[in-house]
């Protein structure tokens, strides 16, 4: 198989919260050609609190990461697997290509710390890269344990699309419903599936947050999907982390366990859930892991 | 005009589209900088590529070309012919040491204002950028280049 | 070429451009450039004080040449080459320099628009130096006419045109005429039969012995010029004989194919032979060759087995004819905004999210439903009636991610949707929009009217529609209320943007057409020509050009046809002196230049060795001039010199 | 021109150019026996005795016909034709190189220095381990030594002195360069400013069948074994006869080879070089940007091609090209 060489840029969540949703990555992406480096030093994307408060502190900081990457040479594109650094590095991207003011200060910034960018770097989600470069048929090819009968609600959260650009709709995102769909398992009708989950609430306003908790794990549950699966971190600790509240505020009795494609994937690959970081979670995994 | 440096720049837009969105532009009054001065053809194929060299020859720091977007033209498919003398004209005007930013062909439409003054504004700011246009130290008076034309002709 | 006396006028255009440029001393420039006889400032140049100005300057002055320093040549060129004609001298020798649209309206600083202007008129003088009188021409015009689209606005414009007693061929892409009005019930504000006022158009359009139908047929290029216009149209298939069919209906009853009707907006089912509704005109079916069971499998044929007129005839082929005609109409319409591309409202994925189209047809008593407005359960209309509706305004329009304009015509039509459901079913209806805007004679007053029917009105788009517990919910922020709000509905009716209509870019392409930065067709002036196009003779109305109601539509439909009978009934028509010649003592007989011409007006002349160019083809672009390697090839009033004298002045000023 | 008395006195002259003028006179064969019963060649360093001094002591307007070949480019060529202009009644400008500036005046692509830099240090035959350079002034013991001034352009003749005649080619046919002698002698020449050349094109010279022209790919002479029959440029090659001045009896082309424009362009275009390149490439067949690119892809060199012979007469005149390979 030949490899398919990328810079990853795994984030800040990439090695914490989400440790496992990396080593899950760092387990399917050889067994699927996909050739992952980090790069080397880098930084925070600029999201969250920076976004608002300083943004374009935001895009330099991005582009600072994208400039490492161009360094590193190779011409390769940078892969990211957390929506929010997605969404961000990718603005940095846009921004520095289509306004001049930008660019200027983008340069100039980087200039005060000796690096250059020449706008050369392309920002994809890992999910691009399976639905695209890797292609569904390969996909197909290297599954070993079909997840038959396994249903599960692909939730991709508000980020993937938004702003707008040429991976995906914001409002019916499909990718992940297609590499579900590629490991055999079934993939229900979801309508929220690109709806908020609440995340950047939860600490400011949790009863606001935990209601779209609430709607989106709900709609899960009332398609009788066995799991939801994430592509993004912050969702993924929203709507497993605050189950039990949810249930305690509202009275449901939601159990979901909420997985990340790439867990989903490395099952159907053949591999072991404990060695793709499942059963790391609060809601626990139950059956799906023994599959 | 004698401290800051104010690019001439010479446009040819077709009569159809662009000369129209230029229209536009000012029906709307979107500012723009006044460096542009405009002359009208009936369409974007009519522009030879010695109204570019000239245009340079006879003092513009820039030169720009506009036309009706491709399949829109109003004589079918002139602008497709701009478009290939553009892409021959572009690497000599390269090699006679004119930078690239000092020459532009687009695709302007009728109700295109907004990206005519877009357009505008973003060519003068390259071409100031690159600073006055200059003919290689000693060359001749242009007063020469009509002679050597060499005026009617007979079998002798 | 007898001495130049040039005269200058700077038009102060009110303070149009006097508020911007120093007109006074852009004239004592002028006065000093060579050539120049008289330069004068005034206030209005096109006006007849300006226009008397420049007839006496001629006339006691000795002026030849006259350059006006004003607006754009686009807009007042022919005005003031009327005044130089009028004072006996020809119209070409005078050129303008556009001070305003160029200069005054687009600069910010006073002294770079003056600088700028004068840089303007020094082309424009040196240019009209080389000026050389032309003389206009004249062709004689086709008596008949083309309108391509048998929606109401085409309709209305065929039958003006007839009744005038010209020809005109109606050519109709769809197999029957009556556009997208056909499909409605009622119209507002009148709340009058839409049905009933269309179909004795259809009829009369269909039966007048001027007007020739071509249904289920599409134009397929056009060649020519104003006046005389070569028409391709392709005349497809129908697989029924028109001229047999007695439109018994005896074919769809036997036709064992059932395909979800368009003409419903897939509420209900047609057959694979099909007229698309009962009033069609021509009332002759059509079949839908991808849908038919004998296309595709080879097997069936029961229409043909039970045509009592032997009218089916699964041999035709697809046929072409040349029209010939003075001028053509297009009024080809519009769609609607496929909300399948948003599935946030919900359309696709709940059943009983409608769009306004689709409601049109259930309040219709000939729709699928006989009129009456049901829920649908598992594809099926069930025999519940909700007891609460949602209009949602507004979806697809006015929405940078869809459409940034406003449709114009759904505020109206989601009123009259609110106000028929609410008499249908007694529903408590609720009506979400972003503004109403109801300008219109009567159209304020039906909103009055409706609100006061109890209609809930609530100010916010609404954003989303989603399904909860088996319960409908439409999601907005009231921006009256500043909260938001998730109100329950049995029932969502979507008031869809309106669009180009598919093809669009063909057609403007085919015909010569510009569009707008929205993709409607662009008329040539937005006040003064609104429906003529860049192409002369070509003329645009109805929602082709952009949303419009029917009255605006039936207006604008019977406005083309007195620009098409003008045309017509003036009998010829002026065709520019603005054309390529050809040296042919200098031409070498390359033929660079021949394939350039994209009207074939340049021909090889194998006795002179030579080529030369058809006048009355040529409309000169100046193409093959500009690739002519001998230079034996020039454009008339826009030569090498011309435009050199151009070059010169503007890149050295 | 002065009322003849006598044999007519020629005076020709060889500035910057490869010398083909000079033979081009030998080309009219036994016919420049006929010259020389019509005129006394007063100046001809080639061929002929006489020293700049002898044309420094005649008067003005002793010279009846100055021919002048080559461009200028240094302060000697432009000297002499000085001096030649002041002596001679007309002057004619014989050859490509005077009249355009020719094959030396693509040295306007390039700077003086890189001229310099290639010619003394940089090109692979040069072994000058010292650096020596020209200077156009040095002191030695004996005295000072001068060398005429390498200018920073080559000159077409026009630029230098007024003209009157003008006679392309390169080198100038035998046929043309006769009939401007026979025109002389009878006084039948055109009024002064003219090129003593047809006004039409090779085209109209060139027995080549001409069709409608459309190009998909363009050929290199020696890609192809051109059809004898069929115009060139509707085969692929980049003949620039359709815009070069007439006169030559389309040599070339009767040789299977394409126009280079020697002639130059005709009275009605401005600059030969982008004339040709504009129509050639309309004639390229496609309507796809990249596609055209890739086209025109297939002639090298477009500059060189199309201001072959005009360099100096074209509107820009030349300027830095990138360095060539090799030159750093």
């Amino acid at each position: 198989m030949t490899m398919r060489r990328y810079w990853y840029y795994p984030g800040c969540s990439g090695h914490a919260s989400a440790r496992d949703y990396q080593r899950s990555v760092a387990l399917i992406s050889p067994a699927l050609g996909l050739d992952l480096v980090e790069v080397e030093d880098w930084n925070c994307c600029g999201t969250t609190a920076m976004t608002s408060v300083e943004p374009r502190l935001s895009v330099v900081l991005s582009a600072r990461n994208l400039a490492l990457a161009e360094e590193a040479g190779g011409r390769a594109d940078l892969v990211v697997t957390c929506n929010s650094c997605y969404a961000i590095l990718r603005r940095a991207q846009e921004q520095y290509a289509r306004r001049r003011e930008v660019r200027a200060e983008v340069d100039e910034a980087l200039a005060g710390i000796g690096r250059r960018y020449s706008g050369t770097v392309r920002v994809r989600h890992l999910l691009e890269v399976l639905v695209r470069d890797v292609g569904l048929d390969a996909l197909r090819e290297r599954v070993r344990r079909p997840l038959s009968g396994l249903r599960l609600a692909p939730y991709y959260g508000c980020l993937l699309g938004r702003p707008r650009n040429d991976f995906e709709d914001p409002e019916e995102p499909l990718s992940m419903d297609r590499l579900l769909e590629a490991t055999g398992a079934t993939v229900v009708r979801f309508d929220r599936k690109s709806k908020c989950c609440g995340g950047a609430l939860i600490t400011t306003h949790e009863e606001a947050a935990l209601e779209l908790v609430r709607e989106v794990l709900s709609e899960a549950a009332a398609r009788e999907a066995r799991a939801v699966v994430t592509a993004c971190p912050m969702c993924q600790f929203n709507l497993d982390a605050y189950q039990a509240k949810v249930n305690a505020a509202f009275g449901t009795r939601l159990r979901l366990p909420v997985l990340y494609f790439s867990q989903v994937l490395g099952l159907s690959l053949g591999f072991g859930a404990s060695e793709l970081g499942l059963g790391q979670r609060f809601v626990p995994v139950g059956g799906v892991g023994k599959l | 005009m004698t401290e800051s440096f104010e690019p001439r720049i010479v446009g040819f837009l077709c009569n159809w589209c662009s000369y129209a969105g230029a229209d536009l532009a000012g029906v709307s009054r979107l500012k723009y900088p006044a460096n542009l001065r405009i002359i009208r053809v009936m369409c974007s194929g009519r522009v030879e590529p010695s109204f570019i060299l000239k245009a340079f020859r006879d003092g513009a720091d820039g030169v720009l070309v506009a036309g009706c977007h491709p399949g829109d033209c109003h004589y079918m498919e002139g602008n497709y012919k701009t478009m290939r003398r553009w892409v021959m004209i572009e690497g000599i005007l390269e090699d006679f040491g004119v930078e690239k930013g000092r020459f532009r062909l687009a695709w302007v439409s009728a109700s295109e204002g907004d990206r005519f003054a877009a357009l505008v504004r973003e060519m003068v700011e390259d071409v100031r950028r690159l600073g006055p246009f200059r003919l290689p130290e000693g060359t001749p008076d242009q007063a020469t280049l009509a002679v050597a034309a060499g005026g009617g002709g007979s079998g002798a | 070429m007898s001495e130049v006396r040039i005269a200058v006028y700077v038009c102060h255009c009110g303070t149009n451009i006097a508020d911007k440029v120093d007109v006074a001393g852009v004239r004592e420039f002028a006065r000093r450039l060579p050539g120049v006889e008289v330069a004068r400032d005034y206030q209005y140049m096109c006006a007849d004080p300006g226009q008397e100005l420049l007839r006496s300057d001629i006339r006691e002055r000795g002026i030849n040449r006259v350059v006006v320093a004003s607006c754009s040549p686009r807009m007042h060129e022919a005005t003031f080459r009327q005044v130089l004609e009028s004072a006996g001298l020809n119209g070409y020798l005078f050129e303008m320099a556009n001070i305003r649209e160029h200069c005054s309206w687009v600069t910010e600083e006073s002294e770079l628009a003056t600088h700028k202007a004068r840089a303007l008129v020094a082309a424009a003088v040196k240019r009209v130096r080389f000026h050389a009188p032309l003389e206009e021409r004249y062709v004689e015009v086709n008596q008949k006419a083309l309108v391509v689209g048998g929606g109401i606005a085409g309709i209305e414009a065929a039958l003006k045109i007839a009744r005038a007693g010209k020809k005109v061929w109606l050519v109709e892409r769809g197999p029957s005429i009556g556009g997208k009005m056909a499909g409605l019930d009622k119209t507002f504000p009148t709340l009058d039969c839409s049905a009933c006022i269309l179909t004795p158009k259809m009829v009369e359009a269909a039966q007048h012995p001027k007007i020739t139908l071509l249904s289920y047929s599409e134009v397929e290029g056009v060649d020519g010029y104003v006046g005389n216009f070569q028409v391709t149209v392709r005349r497809k298939a129908r697989y029924v004989r028109e001229e047999d069919c007695t439109g018994c209906g005896t074919c769809y009853q036997k036709c064992p194919k059932k395909v979800p009707s368009e003409f419903d907006g897939g509420l209900s089912h047609r057959k694979a032979i099909y007229v698309p509704f009962p009033q069609a005109v021509p009332n002759v079916p059509v079949i839908d060759r991808s849908n038919c069971i004998r296309f595709q499998t080879g097997r069936c044929g029961a229409c043909e087995k039970f045509c009592p007129r032997d009218a089916v005839d699964f041999e035709q082929e697809d046929e072409f004819l040349t029209l010939e005609v003075g001028a053509v109409i297009v009024a080809t319409g519009y769609e609607t905004f496929q909300p399948q591309e948003a599935p946030q409202w919900g359309w696709g994925r709940y059943e009983n999210v409608l769009t306004a189209r689709q409601l049109e047809r259930l309040v219709n008593a000939s729709g699928p439903t006989g009129g009456k407005v049901l829920l649908r359960r598992d594809g099926e209309f069930t025999d519940e009636v909700p007891k609460s509706v949602a209009v949602l305004h507004c979806i697809g329009s006015r929405d940078e991610n869809y459409y940034p304009y406003c449709s114009r015509l759904c505020c109206m039509a989601s009123l009259k949707l609110a106000h028929l459901i609410r008499e249908k079913t007694g529903a408590q209806v609720y009506s979400f929009y972003i503004d109403i805007r109801s300008a219109g004679k009567g159209y304020e007053e039906f909103y009055t009217r409706v609100q006061a029917e109890g209609i809930q009105f609530i100010r916010g788009k609404g954003a989303e529609v989603l399904e909860r517990d088996g319960q409908l919910y439409v999601h907005a922020e009231d921006t009256l209320l500043g909260a938001y709000r998730e109100v329950p509905v049995d029932m969502v009716v979507l008031s869809t943007a309106v669009t180009p209509a598919p093809g669009a870019e063909r057609v403007a392409q085919i015909f010569g057409i510009q569009r707008g930065q929205d993709g409607f067709f662009l008329e040539s002036h937005p006040k003064l020509e609104p429906l003529k196009t860049a192409t002369e003779g070509i003329y645009i109305v109805g929602c082709c050009q952009g949303p419009k109601d029917i009255p605006d539509s039936v207006a604008q439909g019977a406005g083309g046809a007195a620009e098409v009978l003008s045309l017509l009934t003036a009998g010829r028509v002026q065709i520019s002196p603005v054309v390529a010649e050809i040296d042919a003592e200098a031409c070498s007989g390359c033929k660079v230049c021949v394939p350039l011409c994209p009207y074939s007006a340049i021909k090889y002349d194998e006795e002179r060795g030579a080529c030369g160019v058809n006048e009355a083809l040529c409309k000169g672009c100046g193409t093959c001039v500009a690739s002519c390697p001998s230079g034996a090839l020039s454009c008339r009033h826009f030569t090498d010199e011309q435009i050199y004298a151009q070059i010169e002045e503007v890149s050295s000023l | 021109m002065p009322e003849r008395t006598g044999k007519l006195k020629f005076a020709l002259y060889w500035a910057a150019g490869c010398g083909g003028c000079e033979v081009a006179l030998l080309d009219t064969d036994e016919r420049l026996l006929e010259l020389a019963e019509l005129a006394d060649i007063v100046f001809w360093p080639i061929a002929v005795d006489a020293k700049r001094e002898h044309v420094e002591a005649m008067g003005e307007g002793d010279i009846d016909v100055a021919f002048i070949n080559g461009a200028v480019r240094n302060s000697e060529q432009e000297e002499m034709c000085r001096l030649l202009r002041e002596k001679s009644g007309t002057v004619v400008a014989f050859g490509s190189c005077a009249c355009f500036g020719g094959i030396p005046g693509l040295a306007n692509f390039f700077s003086r220095r890189e001229i310099l830099d290639w010619v003394y240090s940089a090109s692979p035959s040069t072994a000058n381990p010292d650096g020596i350079r020209p200077l156009p002034q040095h002191q030695v013991r004996e005295g000072r030594l001068t060398l005429p001034e390498f200018y920073r352009q080559v000159y077409k003749l026009n630029d230098i002195i007024q003209v009157d005649y003008y006679l392309p080619g390169c080198p100038p046919p035998p046929n043309l360069v006769l009939e401007a002698v026979t025109a002389i002698a009878e006084g039948k020449l055109p009024p002064p400013g003219s090129t003593l050349a047809p006004d039409t094109t090779v085209c109209e010279e060139c027995e080549r069948v001409k069709e409608e022209k459309r190009v998909r790919a363009f050929k290199r002479p020696h890609e192809i074994v051109p059809d004898p029959d069929r115009c060139l440029l509707e085969l692929g090659m980049v003949c620039c006869g359709p815009a070069t001045r007439a006169g030559c009896g389309a040599r070339c082309l009767s040789a299977n080879m394409p126009c280079r424009g020697c002639f130059g362009p005709t009275s009605r275009v401005l600059d030969h070089g982008a004339r040709i390149a504009g129509a050639i490439a309309t004639l390229v067949d496609s309507q796809d940007e990249e596609e055209i690119r890739d086209i025109l892809e297939g002639i090298p060199d477009p500059s060189g091609t199309f201001y072959r012979f005009g360099l100096p007469a074209s509107l820009l005149g030349g300027n830095r090209r990138k360095l060539r390979e090799g030159v750093s």
